[in-house]
């Protein structure tokens, strides 16, 4: 178990660095002069030299790299260039966004996904079970950002049910901002929960195939009992390698949906900084995303091993 | 301040001004959402160029000594009064009595001394660093009076000293001005959430005239159709400078909104590398300017907003010279040029464009428009940084299309090595001649004369003015028309109902 | 931009039969109409896409503008089947890189199984799995800037590891067959047993993986274009025509309607196809009795 | 056969899927504390029979008949109340115990599971009396706990587990789908004394499916034969066993039983294949936390084959036999001893010469998976001359196609057809042909006919005999079956854990064992003269 979990930590800890290092060196190359962004058409050389040499960009690459993984490692992401403040400050304030929004679409995904997938598969070729396909295989072909312009025109712009965009702050109060929250959810979990409910079904259907079944019908389960108490269990391990890759994708592929309606989420840092060249803050972000991507595969992993006994230390 | 303890402000203050907003449910208005395209980067408009610093803080948390008034003239702001030496090169500024900082402490002279010398030092990092030096020295005479001496006349002093990037501060706020910023203004900084908007809220003790608003939040929303959705929905009271000129017809047939429609000082061009062939021949760039046909180009790209224009100078300006006949869109001289210029079946060049929608759009109209005479450009699109580092320093381009939004920059063409790269003596000689010039006819006629030189050497292809089009809620009054500079001027605006 | 995962896809069609022999015809038609619109718009367009008509702006459906006029004039019509020739030809070669890279290395993975160079493969594989699409696309394009060559690229590199892993699952299951014993037996080796044995079982699976990707592709091209990422102008794309008509929405929805409703029927055409192929071509027939 | 109101009473079923018909006016009862056999090859129809008794016909199927249980009509019954009387009235065991239990519940829950649903009690109680019926089936709870996942379990202890929970409730009625064919001999013979005692003791029903004659020859009371969907014949056991009245019957005795012609061994023969000490071990990760641990599957086996000599390897699964056959062919390298095939040592991976190579060939057990599905026949049989160094040409190459393929009993035309087209039996004549194209002086048989039914096996036996006495070939024939390796072998090797515990003549190592595991392994398999050597049974 030690041994395990040392190698899985060890390799954790390499894919990290191995990250970090294409991560940097890819954005080195960026075109494109942070001190130029800032300073603008007027800016006279010496101005861009005094203001390069403020930012510590007058240094070397592999010097840089080295101060901002070490930064990385003592939790300190550095300046943001154009902000002048620490990028961590920034990106926890961003994740206050982007977390509470992923998982929020999240459970939304789930809400949806798990009684239409058990409904599908439970009444399999049924009219239940094809209008519930026609109207995933809809949610999945709908560009989210699309069907997210459609839903501010609907409630935003007609209906004035939700404000079309923008984020008022924890500290406005829960209520507001979940309900700034809401649309940019569901627009985020529509085609997730599509996809989910049709992995959710087919594994059923594919579970509800196995002998076991068999086994336990014989012993006088009805076809419900058998879906609750046996197949679900079992179909959830492609479940849960999508519900981890899907809520990587909550987290760092928002950012069209955080574009839509303009919230200050991580996604949008990302744009708004590479626009300013504001590299550093690029860098930290994409580690930071990739880092997550990581940590939930390494969850999903664990999360195996709850669900199936297979999976566990043998005793 | 922790950000954390920042937030609880914010958010008490949130509460508090919601309680009021309750209670006053039938009184005036006093807060105001101004939305705006972009954040700024930070709050110190004294070391970045980033137009949306002075769109926050301009006039309503900063303050210079002079400022620009909505119509362009030049008013007294922190100095009550200055007097100029016969030989335009001393100037005494008396600075009003009982200013302070929103700290509490006094404005003094050692301040503006502090402020002037610190924007001219060489470790300045102040982004129009050009403006201060004709400076070559300043004295503090008395703690309400200040002297500035140049190193020559200069007619556009006083102009320059209501830039946003001349504005006072004090030395014990100036470096923390990025994040905590400290000025003189009727607003003070109260919080900024990074990436949604910054609040600002009245200062009590206001040297100046007491302002109607207790409250403004500027909301930072970059996408064009977020912006008409937060009016729509009423997140946002107004969009002084709003993004998609295709929504305005919208909101003037909606009663809640008013649509308002300025000048700026943004004169939109082609912009083309005088120094890359085949554009060194003036009959290609005659070609170039014959090619265009402006109205199109502002149909297209800015819904008929805007102001053609013939040459680079403001329309509004009293000296402005209509030469747009110069010019004039017709396809077969064009194609008559080229000929001539021995490209009878065309060239492809390049063209950049950065991110303004003016720049986007009007770039696809006039790459279908020099296809029309055999010119074939290759569009990319670029971010505003890679244009200053490609575009700008680097001068890769053929052509690009931007808004020099610098009010009074006929002067750039004297620089042989700005980006577009255009070398004439006799244009430099002339700028000369207008810096020493005081008297404002012959200023004028210097001006007009410069017109027609860059006019009729078809330097750039010239486009139009830019619109100021903003929308604001009906009953919000006091907002700038024009933008002679970019600023959002709270200090009049006042909700009527 | 997800379900890209090759061990569980997103299922079969419901009730096998009719429905999924629906499918199949529908999502072939659906795909077969883009494709030829595609292919035609070399020769034809109604207009040609690049001459503007700011007169014509913002015109509805009519005779001779079936879907109507963009604000600069030009024929949604046209735009669409060119840009039906953008979205295909971006998700096609990005599944041709996916697979082109991805199958060699996913077949010496499984024919190295166990070994060093295995986990390198999986363990590179890994790495770029944990790089969103999104977000190689952002950095590429911060890079090299917006084009449609570079959407290609962000998106045939995050197919890659999607095609690696489908084909080293595949293949270990058919490097545990007697049938590969009894190559290895006659003195075959690894490379020349994935080539000639396993390969060609794989190609159902990679069919089928490989029309979902397509799928796949095409949002995220839609995408990628929609934040100014992808093909850039004049060439018209999908997902930049929604974005650039978006603040006429209100009032001129049909810029917005037959773009959008051009991803929609795409991508459900080849999510039919895929589903459909899937049932017909059942990867584990040849395995399973 | 008297009272309907006891027993089970089927009468003519028959079932149809589509236009397909599965079960043709199919009858037969089962009395309580009876045993009855149910036979027949694969298609037959048995296991379809049991569903239709139990209510478990696929969706799609019809059914027809009547179908009674003590008394009461349980064709006809909703699937509410086939339900309620599934578990508890009726229960049944199936063939994998591999997989017939869910994988992420424990036993326990599993076995309580028939007691809950029934309503028999609370969770607590149910837990109790799992205990106490897994404690009956031989899973005494201080040895087994009731937290065990199955993957924790033995293949026999699985199936002790199935059956608990199929017997918790005491049902009337036990239907056993061919409970032991996936276990080894010796735990076959356990979990067989099982099944006759617990139908002793709670006087239970048991409907026993088999393919094996002699499975259901020591259990049955009486015995049913089906073929084709019909019954073609039926009766008292050892009457049926005795009169063999019908020719099918007949026919499925003398394929038990059979025995290929002896084929002349060549006297001196020199050693063919000679291994020294071999060792073999391997690293298994038990789990995704687990420790790798290093197995040993092969210790230290020493033996000569001679050539034109067959030799039998027989041993229980996961006794190193199938490890070992790996090993001689080269697939893995050893990791002690030697193998020498024809004086040269034998290394494992491409550094094998050819002309090593092309001296054996393998045939596997399974039909499907020992072929390339996408290739046609003609391409399966020409991938030997890969070990050539001078293949010959597409001329002499179709001769010697056509050759193997009738030297096998096929014909030559089945060259062009794709392999699913054909059935078990002449995949592993193709098997056999692939082996022999190049005409190698040893053949691995790896359970060649373990999966065939009894007709065919017959069929494949004696063309392994005669391809033998044809060409001189030497066997090395690994198997489970003893009776199998009784009739096709000269020496046998019985393999436990790794190690060769005996060796020598087929009939003297079978018929006069000397070790214990060779005793045990004789003594469990199931004899088809039991009946008639123990008379009438009670």
């Amino acid at each position: 178990m030690l041994r395990f979990a040392l190698f899985r930590a060890l390799s954790l800890g390499l894919s990290l660095v191995a990250a970090s290092l294409v991560v940097f060196f890819a954005l080195e190359i960026v075109p494109g002069d942070p001190a130029a962004a800032m300073l603008g058409v007027n800016a006279q050389e010496d101005t861009l030299a005094a203001l390069r040499a403020e930012l510590g960009l007058d240094r070397g690459p592999v010097a840089r790299y080295f101060d901002w993984a070490g930064g990385l490692l003592r939790g300190d992401f550095g300046i943001s260039y154009t902000y002048r403040t620490p990028v961590a400050q920034m990106i926890a304030d961003r994740l206050w966004v982007s977390l509470p929004l992923a998982l929020y679409a999240l459970a939304l995904t789930l809400l949806i996904a798990f009684p239409a997938g058990l409904a599908a598969a439970a009444r399999r070729g049924k009219g239940t079970d094809l209008t519930i396909m026609g109207v995933t295989q809809l949610g999945i072909a709908v560009p989210n950002f699309w069907f997210a312009m459609l839903l501010v025109l609907a409630f935003s712009i007609t209906l004035r049910w939700f404000s079309a965009g923008g984020f008022p702050g924890w500290e406005a109060g829960v209520g507001p901002a979940m309900k700034a929250l809401t649309l940019p959810a569901i627009a985020l979990a529509l085609p997730q929960a599509s996809i989910l409910t049709r992995v959710l079904r087919s594994a059923l259907i594919e579970t509800l195939g196995q002998d076991y079944i068999r086994t336990a019908r014989a012993r006088g389960l009805t076809r419900r009992q058998v879906l609750w108490r046996h197949a679900l269990r079992n179909a959830l391990i492609p479940v849960l390698t999508i519900i981890g890759l899907q809520f990587s994708f909550l987290l760092a592929g928002a950012i069209i949906i955080e574009n839509v309606f303009y919230l200050p989420g991580l996604g949008r840092l990302i744009f708004q900084s590479i626009g300013q060249r504001d590299i550093i803050v690029v860098e930290s972000v994409v580690m930071l995303l990739v880092f997550a991507v990581i940590l939930v595969t390494f969850l999903v992993d664990l999360a195996y091993a709850a669900v199936d006994p297979r999976l566990r230390r043998p005793r | 301040m922790s950000s954390d303890r920042t937030r609880l402000a914010g958010g008490t203050a949130l509460l508090v001004a919601g309680l009021a907003l309750a209670q006053a449910a039938f009184a005036q208005r006093t807060d105001i959402v101004v939305g705006m395209g972009l954040e700024p980067p930070h709050l110190d408009p004294t070391t970045a160029a980033a137009a949306a610093i002075d769109e926050v803080v301009y006039a309503n948390l900063f303050e210079g000594l002079t400022r620009f008034a909505p119509d362009g003239s030049i008013q007294p702001a922190l100095a009550e009064s200055w007097d100029i030496s016969e030989d335009g090169t001393v100037y005494t500024f008396r600075l009003h009595e009982g200013v302070t900082f929103h700290d509490g402490s006094t404005l003094d002279a050692q301040d503006v001394k502090f402020s002037l010398d610190r924007a001219r030092s060489e470790d300045s990092t102040n982004a129009q660093k050009g403006l201060f030096a004709g400076i070559e020295d300043v004295t503090v005479v008395d703690p309400l009076t200040v002297q500035i001496t140049l190193d020559q006349p200069d007619g556009g002093f006083l102009f320059s000293m209501a830039w946003g990037d001349a504005v006072i501060v004090a030395e014990e706020t100036a470096d923390a001005a990025k994040t905590a910023p400290v000025g003189t203004g009727p607003f003070r900084f109260e919080n900024w959430v990074q990436g949604d908007r910054i609040e600002l809220v009245k200062y009590p003790d206001y040297w100046g005239d007491p302002v109607a608003l207790d409250r403004a939040v500027f909301k930072f929303i970059s996408d064009s159709t977020a912006a008409f959705a937060a009016m729509m929905a009423g997140d946002v009271d107004t969009f002084p400078i709003f993004p998609a000129p295709e929504n305005l017809a919208q909101f003037e047939a909606d009663p809640r909104f008013r649509v308002i429609v300025g000048s700026t000082e943004g004169e939109t061009i082609l912009s083309t590398n005088n120094k890359q062939p085949p554009f060194d021949d003036p009959k290609v760039r005659q070609a170039l300017a014959h090619a265009i046909d402006r109205q199109a180009v502002i149909d297209g790209a800015m819904f008929g907003y805007g102001t053609p224009i013939g040459t680079h100078f403001a329309p509004h300006h009293p000296a402005y010279l209509d030469l747009k006949a110069t010019s004039a869109h017709d396809p077969d001289k064009a194609r008559a040029l080229l000929a001539e210029a021995g490209y009878a079946d065309g060239f492809t060049t390049t063209l950049k464009l950065p991110p303004p929608s003016y720049a986007r759009r009007g770039g696809e109209i006039i790459a279908a428009q020099l296809r029309e005479v055999g010119i074939e450009t290759e569009i990319t699109n670029v971010e505003w940084a890679q244009w200053l580092e490609q575009v700008f320093r680097g001068k890769d381009f053929g052509l690009t299309i931007v808004s020099h939004t610098e009010p009074m920059d006929i002067g750039i063409y004297a620089n042989p090595d700005y980006y577009f790269q255009y070398d004439n003596p006799d244009f430099q000689s002339l700028m000369d001649a207008l810096r020493a010039e005081a008297d404002p006819e012959a200023r004028t006629a210097l001006l007009q004369q410069a017109q027609t030189i860059i006019a009729e050497d078809f330097v750039n292809g010239y486009l139009f003015q830019l619109a100021k089009s903003g929308v604001a809620d009906a009953r919000i009054e006091g907002l700038w028309e024009n933008a002679p500079t970019q600023a959002n001027d709270l200090t009049g605006v006042r909700w009527t109902e | 931009m997800i379900g890209a995962d090759p061990q569980t896809g997103t299922g079969g069609a419901p009730g096998g039969g009719a429905a999924a022999f629906a499918g199949l015809w529908i999502g072939a038609a659906l795909v077969g109409l883009f494709v030829a619109a595609a292919l035609l718009s070399f020769v034809w367009t109604p207009y040609d896409v690049t001459r503007i008509d700011v007169a014509a702006k913002l015109q509805g459906p009519s005779a001779a503008h079936w879907f109507g006029t963009d604000h600069f004039g030009r024929d949604l019509f046209s735009m669409i089947m060119v840009g039906a020739r953008t979205s295909l030809a971006v998700a096609l070669v990005a599944v041709g890189i996916g697979m082109g890279v991805g199958v060699p290395l996913g077949l010496t993975a499984a024919a190295l199984r166990g070994g060093w160079l295995d986990e390198l493969i999986m363990r590179a594989n890994d790495l770029v799995f944990a790089f969103p699409a999104l977000l190689i696309a952002v950095m590429i394009t911060a890079v090299f800037g917006p084009s449609a060559f570079n959407a290609i690229l962000a998106i045939g590199i995050f197919n890659i590891p999607v095609f690696a892993r489908l084909t080293r699952g595949a293949a270990l299951g058919y490097w545990q067959l007697d049938f590969i014993r009894a190559a290895q037996v006659c003195g075959k080796g690894r490379a020349r047993i994935s080539v000639e044995h396993v390969l060609p079982n794989l190609f159902n699976i990679l069919i089928v993986q490989g029309t979902i990707q397509f799928s796949l592709g095409i949002l995220a091209e839609a995408g990628l274009s929609y934040v100014g990422l992808g093909a850039q102008p004049p060439l018209p794309s999908w997902g930049r025509m929604l974005a650039e008509s978006q603040t006429m929405f209100s009032f001129a929805p049909h810029l917005a309607l037959f773009p959008g409703l051009s991803i929609l029927l795409a991508v459900l055409g080849l999510n039919l196809l895929g589903d459909g192929l899937r049932d017909r071509l059942d990867p584990r027939r040849g395995l399973a009795p | 056969m008297s009272g309907a109101e006891t027993g089970l009473h089927v009468e003519g079923l028959s079932v149809s899927i589509g236009r397909a018909p599965i079960l043709r006016d199919v009858g037969f009862s089962v009395a309580p504390g009876e045993v009855r056999g149910i036979i027949g090859e694969s298609g037959s129809g048995k296991t379809m029979s049991a569903y239709a008794v139990m209510g478990l016909l696929p969706r799609a199927a019809r059914m027809e008949g009547r179908v009674t249980l003590g008394g009461q009509d349980i064709g006809g019954m909703s699937e509410r109340d086939m339900c309620a009387l599934r578990g508890q009235q009726i229960g049944m065991i199936f063939q994998e115990p591999m997989t017939a239990l869910n994988p992420v519940m424990t036993i326990g829950a599993q076995v309580a599971e028939t007691v809950r649903i029934h309503g028999a009690g609370s969770r607590r109680a149910a837990m109790a009396r799992a205990a106490e019926v897994l404690e009956r089936v031989g899973l005494p709870p201080d040895e087994v706990p009731l937290s065990r996942y199955p993957h924790e379990l033995s293949g026999g202890q699985r199936q002790r587990v199935v059956i608990a929970s199929a017997i918790a409730l005491r049902p009337a009625l036990l239907i056993a789908d061919e409970p032991t064919t996936a276990l080894d001999v010796t735990t076959q013979a356990q979990i067989l004394a099982l099944l006759a005692r617990l139908v002793r003791e709670d006087g239970m029903g048991l409907m026993l499916i088999s393919h094996d004659l002699a499975v259901v020859a020591g259990m049955a009371d009486a015995v049913t034969i089906m073929k084709e969907g019909r019954v073609v014949d039926s009766g008292p056991t050892e009457a049926l066993f005795r009169a063999r009245r019908h020719p099918y019957t007949q026919a499925l005795f003398a394929a038990s039983t059979h025995v290929p012609d002896p084929v002349p061994q060549p006297p001196e023969p020199p050693p063919l294949l000679q291994l020294r000490n071999v060792e073999r071990s391997y690293v298994q990760r038990s789990g995704l936390f687990g420790r790798p641990t290093q197995i040993r599957a092969v210790r230290g086996v020493s033996f000569d084959l001679a050539a034109g000599e067959s030799l039998g390897l027989v041993g229980e699964s996961g006794c190193g036999k199938s490890t070992l056959g790996r090993a001689i062919l080269g697939l893995d390298p050893v990791d002690g001893g030697e193998i020498r095939l024809a004086g040269a040592p034998v290394h494992a991976g491409p550094t094998m010469p050819p002309e090593q190579r092309r001296r054996m060939q393998v045939v596997f057990q399974d039909p499907f998976g020992s072929f390339n599905p996408r290739h046609r026949v003609r391409r399966i049989l020409s991938e030997p001359y890969h070990a050539l160094d001078d293949p010959p040409g597409p001329q002499a190459r179709a001769t010697a196609i056509s050759d193997a393929l009738s030297d096998v009993g096929l014909d030559a035309a089945d060259a062009d057809r794709f392999i699913h087209e054909f059935s078990g039996g002449q995949r592993q004549r193709i098997a056999i042909a692939r082996a022999l194209i190049i005409r190698p002086e040893l053949i691995l048989l790896d359970e060649p006919v373990s999966a065939l039914d009894v007709s065919v096996r017959a069929q494949v036996l004696d063309l392994l005999a005669d391809l033998r006495r044809r060409y001189g070939l030497s066997y090395l024939f690994i198997s489970h079956d003893l009776n199998v390796v009784r009739a096709v072998t000269d020496r046998v090797m019985v393999m436990r854990k790794g190690e060769i515990v005996e060796a020598g003549p087929t009939g003297q190592v079978l018929d006069a064992p000397q070790h214990d595991y060779t005793r045990a392994l004789i003594a469990a398999s199931p004899r088809l003269d039991a009946p008639l050597r123990e008379g009438s049974r009670g």
